[in-house]
């Protein structure tokens, strides 16, 4: 075990604090603040700072995968108080997905405008009769010549109002086909077309962020399909191992606990900060070795996955682990909130203001977290599966198949 | 012992039911939360006619001369509706006008409340859970008084206002009189919206029966909101269990899922509890008063954080739907985030209950 | 509403007073301790306070259902420090399901030594295979001649090593009668018999408590069948209604809060009784407002039935809630109990003195609760299922009837 | 930055897990929990001939010279494998002179321990959550002591015990010695049991480095009970998943029920990340002394608590059987219930990490 950074990383960090130091903030002459941050990022590319995992032919930095390097390129630009790397749609989960499985073509088309944020992402996977069981999508294209035409709906597309193209999982073969989900391809389609409709969906926080997108005859090129017709179950599946995934959460639960412990030294309470009072204090350590429990089985995945060795399954659990400590977090705040519980901006109210604005917020999207990206339900019959080996489920079509295939 | 409605309760709760029945009310909920309608007045202009802002007002005074678990049947029906009206403010002014007024002023202002001719509201907290008369500290100088209450309900359309004032004291302000003013804030729970109202040398008028009454005040809001928590939940839980019932999910209903129909059960098992403990927190305001202050305090710490769990996993039940603003749900869910912050969070009240015991 | 009592309840407890005065405590020239105390309950019973749903003519003292005197009883007789009504199965269960479905002999048979409790009674219904699935049970009864020949093993027999008669769950019909539970019979045996064999089972704290019991060619009369043959089912599952069982959870619940007072009261923290500590007194109080749902919920369930009103479904939900707030419980006494926890009885050692003996056992026992009687999957089932109307499981036999069903 | 076991430290674990395998270990802790033997010297014979009690000693003491991450992962072997050894006392017994010793000390004391030769335990507490040195209360006269400790594991058998004295000071008992009595109690972990010393004018021998050696002999404690912790959840859920895949109910088996699935799917959800918290808090107290305090605190804190629930849990999963004292569940749920309390409760340590950061 070490944890310490080894003479090379040391040698990154002072290069990384050089580059910073030279290049944020730039001179007001290259543009307006967007501009500056846009030539900053230009440059950390550049640089090897940013876009790593690209090749450089697509506008990539191509280094090496070190998930140690990123955490500290994370940290610098942090501490410099510089532009980071936006995370979206587009680099996190399109490329990737035409690096391993796209054609030549395909890649030199959609990935340097994606790097370049020119083109902007959204997901096209549930539909309103398949959310957890995505096998069952019925939104369907038919290769009519040429050309796909698509019919269907797609729901919680996420930025589907602000953004032109969307990845779908999309069923291009009959619906008879068994497995059910061997029928579904992998699309990447643009929405600026008469055949599409996008509806916003207002969340209960009040802000705009789903989409329903309505396919009525829509159009795409025969080539918008990646890894091939009725492969879009796999090549949506692919593990994504990019430097950021895994700590991202983490890093975002390490900032809340921040963010509560400043929370708790602005509220009084009996004439005190409520951050000295005992049960205050151990609830907020229990969410740190939470946090704590996250990073350092995420480094202990990493090492060994980066010798080769079987990693355990740490990855599978953390989006359960992190959701549970969400809550957690989200008692102690609300009873830090008190009376600002019952305002969506509480800081806009002076006599309130603590710091709380956004604790309502993370309180309502809390729910959210556990609902998106797979219900916890499902998470769990996953663990169960796969982790301890239990038997699939008893009911529905999985149990239906299991018994077809015990006779 | 008979620890059940009477005929007349059970009469009263069939009719705010009808009032406040489900296709009624959910148009004129939804209304109000996507800002068509400032408040659901039709509702309580039904309410009122009804007589239920009469309930507690003694009949010497125009009104009911029923007692709080009248009026705690009718908030349970009011939680189970969501429906967006007064009614928390005006009935604590007007509770703290019976507990709290000579014969004069009671003879003089209940009988407008009674008849829901002025709409009444409550001013208590200064802030960061200072619901407790003890926390008060805004203090009259001479004949008025200055400073800033918060999270008062309705406050913008209430024509006067019952303010708790330094010493556990309660006095009434008019809402039109010079030096009062309301600001009105972006609010979580839109059936409820609270205001803070900001008093500049504004006329007072001390009620003559102080702090007992301030007490009893409180008591009487953690008593009704302990009933909005259980009408709600159960609600809620009655929504889910429809929609478990009708979604399918991997070919099977999801309530087939024992996951599901397990999580259920448990929200019910926390919710069923939660009335016998209302009921007895509105039985000890009225008739045990000695008892009150304990049991209103348990009451309302335990069926407030039971409902918020129980919003939170409903809404969950309901998948994506259940995040959306058209879908219902997180109506319910904020009211429940309401109901377990307006008048104290749970970790104060079963604190404040503990001053109660002899531990 | 009115949870006063009436006239009558106070002139009942100002008689029930009088009562004590002159009967407790008894002469010493009536015998020893012992002897006393049943010569008390003796004249209890005939004065209308014990025994109180069985009739006069098998030695009760057959009085109206009345929770509240029952209430008043309790009460008195604690204050007085008089003994109480000894609750065992034999009163609790057998005879309640006798007076029922008895045939007269067989009352006036097994009822008055029951009631004297010279007959003691032992429980026998699960068996290694048939636990929460009791329907599954496999012990058989054969009449051969007039005399049922029984053979099979049952477990969790509380008491067997003890007690001479079993009350238990037999198959008498065949295994293929459908439903299953169709073919089982209730019988009431004599264990003193050389075909029965009782192997005592060590609980987890140490102590003895459950039975194994092996019946090879045992025997019983053809009349030790009670409500008829096949139809143990139902006899088994009669509703219990008498006055003490609603309440015993709940006096249970309020005196070990009571108890758990009493330890935070002697547990020192930084100088202080533990009592003092805010967190502490806000973790009891969460008890107690749980504690006062239960009492007033079965108040109003009682009051409701008493009037012929249907009373919801709270006696159904009430083991779950209590053993909810047991767990509760435990989490707050094992952190008072801090190192004290390591010993079985910590009382021993005059240094750790503070009343937590019993708190460590406790803990132990929290968790036979969730398992006895049904475990707490098996009553979510239920609660599922008969509250809220949800569809039986999908999984397992239920399921297997529930597709044939809708074949 | 490698975060995982090299290969010396795979090859340790996987040794010390073949000594320790379950068919080899579990007969002879059921005798020690049958009351057929006290502890199992067998065993302990065995790990002292592997070098088990060698492995923190430095070399020139005649040691391995390795490190508590060594020996955590030793501890999660023991944890997990439930042996009835005298592990804890007498490595911390030998923590305390490897930290606190003189030279001389630890030339003296230190080969005898580490050969196995001689048995050593600690005594920290003084009953009542005692277990941080400023609470340590018994006070030395001249060379002597008196006074009680307790929680003082396998003390009865021990020849040699560290003592925790006032001002955070540790001294050297050797129990032969007169003015020193044992005694024993029903205690709840068989396998690890705890005996009060008393000591009347009984000889010490302080050592020579106090404070900070008593804090780091403390904190070496919550790790390694942390690894023991994370060793016993996973195999009592390993026990669990083997179960329910056998027993049938109502004609399926138990892991076909999804409310048993995800039931023991919330368990791993747990336990495996405490799996990277107890080898962080091994880690620190090893590498980064500075930061071991915070971690070893939450480690320990977190991982036993999450032992208890999941003992519970499995425990739960079993049925009845899982109830009985001839299933072995139990001996891993008695394991976890002591890995909560000795050393402090969750709610102290979590508590004390607070006191190592800057809120």
């Amino acid at each position: 075990m070490d944890l310490s950074y080894s003479e090379e990383n040391e040698e990154f960090r002072a290069k990384l604090q050089e580059f910073l130091k030279e290049n944020w903030p730039l001179p007001e002459s290259i543009g307006d603040l967007k501009q500056r941050e846009e030539e900053f990022r230009r440059r950390a590319t550049e640089a090897g700072y940013m876009m790593r995992s690209i090749p450089k032919e697509y506008g990539g930095s191509e280094q090496p995968l070190d998930f140690l390097k990123g955490e500290i390129i994370r940290e610098e630009i942090k501490k410099h108080g510089a532009p980071t790397e936006v995370v979206h749609i587009g680099t996190g989960r399109v490329v990737p997905v035409l690096l391993q499985h796209g054609t030549p073509e395909q890649k030199a088309y959609w990935i340097p405008p994606t790097v370049r944020r020119e083109f902007m992402w959204c997901q096209g996977y549930s539909e309103p009769n398949a959310g957890s069981d995505l096998a069952s999508l019925k939104t369907r294209a038919e290769l009519v010549g040429d050309k796909w035409i698509i019919n269907g709906q797609k729901i919680w597309s996420s930025g589907a109002h602000k953004y032109p193209f969307m990845v779908a999982l999309i069923r291009t073969e009959p619906e008879d086909v068994a497995p059910r989900h061997k029928g579904i391809s992998y699309f990447l389609l643009d929405l600026r077309q008469p055949g599409v409709e996008i509806r916003p969906i207002k969340q209960i926080s009040g802000e705009p962020e789903f989409n329903e997108v309505f396919f009525t005859n829509a159009e795409a090129p025969i080539d918008a399909v990646v890894g091939g017709r009725g492969n879009g179950w796999n090549v949506s599946r692919m593990l994504l191992r990019y430097e950021r995934a895994a700590f991202s959460g983490i890093n975002w639960a390490d900032h809340l606990i921040q963010r509560c412990v400043r929370t708790a030294k602005g509220t009084m309470r009996n004439g005190k900060p409520a951050i000295e009072d005992p049960a205050v204090r151990a609830d907020i350590a229990r969410l740190q070795a939470r946090a704590m429990a996250m990073r350092y089985s995420a480094y202990r995945d990493m090492s060994m996955e980066a010798v080769g060795e079987p990693s355990g399954d740490y990855m599978m659990l953390q989006k359960l682990y992190l959701t549970e400590m969400l809550l957690k977090l989200d008692d102690i705040t609300r009873d830090l909130l008190a009376d600002d519980l019952m305002m969506m901006n509480p800081g806009i109210d002076t006599d309130g203001l603590k710091g709380n604005a956004k604790w309502v917020d993370a309180s309502l999207q809390s729910l959210k977290i556990r609902i998106a990206g797979g219900s916890s339900n499902i998470q769990r019959n996953i663990i169960g599966e796969r982790v301890l080996g239990l038997p699939r489920d008893g009911v529905g079509v999985n149990a239906r198949s299991n018994r077809e295939a015990s006779k | 012992m008979k620890f059940r409605l009477d005929e007349d309760q059970q009469q009263l709760q069939a009719t705010i039911g009808k009032i406040l029945a489900a296709d009624r009310i959910q148009p004129r909920v939804r209304a109000v939360i996507d800002g068509k309608k400032a408040w659901d007045e039709e509702t309580w202009q039904e309410l009122v006619e009804f007589g239920l802002t009469a309930i507690i007002v003694p009949e010497e005074n125009d009104g009911m001369g029923l007692s709080l678990i009248e009026l705690a049947i009718c908030a349970e029906e009011l939680g189970r509706s969501t429906a967006a009206v007064p009614f928390l403010g005006h009935v604590l002014a007007t509770i703290a006008i019976v507990e709290g007024g000579s014969e004069e002023q009671k003879a003089r202002l209940l009988p407008g409340l009674a008849s829901g001719e002025v709409l009444g509201s409550i001013a208590l907290t200064e802030g960061n859970d200072t619901w407790a008369p003890a926390d008060w500290r805004m203090a009259p100088e001479g004949t008025t008084i200055s400073g800033r209450k918060r999270n008062v309900p309705n406050g913008d359309i209430a024509q006067l206002v019952v303010v708790g004032i330094e010493g556990g004291r309660l006095g009434v302000v008019e809402m039109a009189k010079p030096g009062v003013s309301c600001e009105t804030f972006e609010c979580l729970d839109l059936t409820r919206p609270i205001c803070s109202i900001d008093f500049d040398k504004a006329e007072v008028e001390l009620l003559q029966n102080g702090p007992a009454a301030a007490t009893r005040v409180w008591d009487a809001a953690l008593a009704l909101l302990s009933a909005d928590a259980y009408g709600g939940a159960w609600k809620i839980t009655e929504m889910a269990r429809d929609y478990v019932q009708v979604r399918e999910a991997f070919g099977a209903k999801l309530a087939e899922f024992q996951a599901i129909k397990h999580q259920l059960a448990n929200v019910v098992v926390e919710v069923e509890p939660t009335r016998g403990l209302y009921w007895f927190a509105a039985y000890t305001y009225a008739r045990m008063p000695e008892k009150a202050s304990h049991a209103v305090s348990l009451a309302k710490a335990q069926t407030t954080e039971v409902y918020d769990i129980c919003a939170r996993m409903c809404t969950e039940l309901h998948g994506g739907i259940g995040f959306t603003w058209e879908f219902d749900a997180h109506v319910w869910l904020k009211r429940a985030m309401f109901d377990t912050a307006w008048g104290g969070r749970p970790q104060r009240l079963f604190l404040r209950a503990t001053e109660f015991v002899d531990w």
